[in-house]
């Protein structure tokens, strides 16, 4: 949880059903602070990667339209107990978090 | 004003007069209800506006698949499970360790006379062991009091009002607020989420006020955050263009006592997701 | 000369003027918004006030500070009469609000 | 002199945020995002706009979005061979919302959640086997505060 990405798996047979939530204010970049009237720079995640034991199945790339705290669902085949899921984003400041569990 | 209301309240009790108690007033409630939306049954109450809006229900369903209010959940979990700096816990302060009492706020605390909401008691356990209190409407004490509620889906509420005049006037004072119209607006909360339930206000459906406690804290798109309760009362009070009450004041915390007593017996399903 | 004079003395006379103007319009500000705060005191003791009251005073005294007495004490007046309306919601309040209650 | 200052800033605006760029993010198409219709986007992302209607593929979106901060969408494809997911709100400022790549393994099934600033066609592209398909849907957004 400290990487601020929540993820939950289902084993369908081989189909790993996966969903994330990941923390991020997904800036547009065209939004002005009430306070001071200057606009808060874009800041926003461009790219989720996701590993099945440690190979890429799924790249998303993301513009400034998610919504906050951006929820991404996706399925993968050939999966089974025991396999590595991880997923990690990387935002357009260059910061990164990552996540995995371990299908059951 | 409010003592002479109170003197009211209290000859009226003793006099004996016929006033409804608040069972009777509960009753009322949602037979009201069931006349206006009779398909609708009194158990779904507890999601709000989406029980009587099937097209958004839908659209909230695909939300609840994972949603936003889960971040918030871990958030809450861990700081509930910190240690304070004199080594004690929150789960020191509360009943049963803390969880799975949503279902009992808010109470009336015959010691000090006054209504006891969970984020109330949040913020006493953190002074009483030397922290600074948390503010009331967003933030860590929405996190908190949204992985208190987490630990008690699916108990039913169980409002009491203990055989105390006081408790009776907190009651009635809260029965008060929500029934007088205020603002530039001039409406009641019941002219919205009573009498007008259902309709639409520029593009949203009005929620009704039954169930309406049962899921907070809520995550609302709307501020794409979390809020407590008296968040949404501090925003309702604006939107008729009253200035709002302080959070966690005596009227707010009163008029949660009324409003969940209303829904007395639905099943807490909080912290819910909201548009 | 007599010319010069005839000007001069018209120029004090306006200066005269205009300050005694400034000052009763400054006057009339003052107790305007000296009534409209009083008002709002009681709308709030009441907690009954309107979210509309604290900007309006608020501009008010913006509108002071930059000279201008007159939009200040129209938005006093205003602010005023909306306090009053809204004690005067609190005060048919405390009595409506039970013909409202669902029975 | 206002012209060309602006051009000029426009380019160091530009330079920067490429010198920003971590190098793993050079595979994110900016071109695609920073194209504004529907049309450049498609040639920035897919290399042409000709594509074909699809009952192949499935768009799913709410006729109303209850909140324009957060319209659930999900793209789906029974097609074989699909290589790429782009999802197009039409009248966003930058209509390009999100791609997505798919790897061996990956099913044509992808679900998110986006802002739409008003009504619009959200349209799903798909690409398949270097072929180009599609699926639309407008989605009504109206802006409100007033629910529970």
């Amino acid at each position: 949880m400290a990487s601020g990405i929540r993820m939950k798996a289902k084993l369908k047979g081989d189909t790993a059903e996966v969903k994330t939530l990941m923390k991020h204010e997904m800036e547009t970049g065209t939004r002005k602070d009430k306070k001071t009237g200057e606009t808060i720079p874009a800041h926003y995640i461009t790219e989720v990667k996701a590993e099945l034991n440690g190979k890429v199945v799924m790249t998303a790339n993301f513009g400034p339209a998610v919504s906050k705290n951006p929820y991404f669902a996706f399925n993968v085949s050939g999966a089974k107990a025991g396999d590595t899921l991880t997923v990690n984003w990387v935002d357009n400041e260059g910061k990164s978090a990552s996540e995995e569990l371990t299908l059951s | 004003m409010k003592k002479m209301i109170m003197i009211l309240v209290g000859a009226a009790l003793i006099a004996g007069l016929a006033w409804a108690s608040p069972e009777d007033d509960r009753e009322a409630f949602i037979q009201y209800y069931q006349k206006r939306f009779p398909k609708v049954a009194v158990d779904d109450y507890v999601n709000g506006v989406y029980a009587i809006d099937e097209a958004a229900y839908e659209q909230w369903q695909t939300i609840e698949e994972f949603p936003p209010y889960e971040l918030a959940l871990g958030e809450g979990k861990e700081l509930f499970e910190t240690p304070f700096a004199n080594g004690k816990t929150y789960a020191d302060c509360f009943p049963n360790g803390g969880i799975g009492i949503r279902q009992n706020y808010p109470y009336f605390d015959t010691e000090t006379g006054q209504v006891k909401t969970i984020e109330l008691e949040i913020n006493e356990c953190r002074e009483k062991n030397g922290e600074k209190p948390l503010k009331y409407k967003k933030g860590p004490i929405a996190a908190i009091s949204a992985y208190m509620a987490y630990t008690s889906r699916g108990k039913k509420l169980d409002i009491v009002i203990p055989d105390d005049p006081r408790a009776m006037a907190a009651y009635e004072a809260g029965k008060e607020f929500y029934y007088s119209k205020r603002g530039q607006l001039n409406f009641s909360c019941a002219d919205c989420h009573v009498y007008n339930a259902g309709m639409m206000v520029r593009a949203d459906k009005l929620s009704p006020a039954l169930g309406h406690p049962t899921h907070f804290p809520v995550y609302r798109s709307k501020w794409d955050d979390m809020g407590t309760l008296h968040r949404r009362f501090d925003g309702c009070n604006k939107q008729v263009r009253a200035k709002p009450l302080p959070s966690q004041g005596e009227e707010y915390r009163n008029l949660e006592y009324f409003v969940t007593y209303m829904s007395n017996g639905m099943e807490v399903n909080g912290p819910g997701a909201r548009k | 000369m007599n010319k010069q004079r005839l000007i001069a003395g018209a120029l004090v006379l306006g200066a005269f003027f205009a300050g005694s103007v400034q000052a009763a319009d400054e006057a009339a500000y003052a107790k305007s918004c000296a009534a409209a705060d009083e008002a709002r005191k009681m709308a709030a003791e009441l907690r009954f006030e309107w979210n509309t009251v604290g900007p309006m005073i608020a501009k008010a005294n913006d509108a002071a500070k930059a000279g201008d007495f007159g939009k200040a004490v129209k938005l006093c007046d205003e602010a005023r009469k909306q306090s009053e309306a809204s004690v005067a919601q609190a005060r048919k309040q405390a009595d409506a609000w039970r013909a409202a209650v669902v029975k | 002199m206002g012209v060309s200052r602006r051009l000029f800033l426009r380019g160091a605006a530009a330079a920067a945020v490429l010198m920003a760029l971590p190098r793993a993010l050079l595979a994110w198409p900016e071109k695609a995002f920073k194209a504004n219709s529907r049309d450049d986007v498609m040639k920035a992302l897919f290399g042409g706009t000709e594509a074909s209607e699809s009952s192949a593929v499935v768009l799913n979106a709410p006729d109303i979005a209850e909140n324009g901060r957060v319209v659930p969408v999900s793209v789906s494809s029974t097609l074989d061979g699909v290589e790429t997911i782009g999802i197009i709100v039409e009248e966003n400022p930058s209509p390009l919302a999100a791609s997505f790549d798919l790897g061996p393994g990956a099913a044509a099934d992808v679900s998110t959640r986006l802002k739409m600033g008003k009504t619009s066609n959200v349209i799903a592209v798909v690409r398949a086997d270097g072929k180009l398909y599609t699926a639309q849907k407008e989605v009504k957004v109206t802006i409100g505060g007033c629910g529970g």
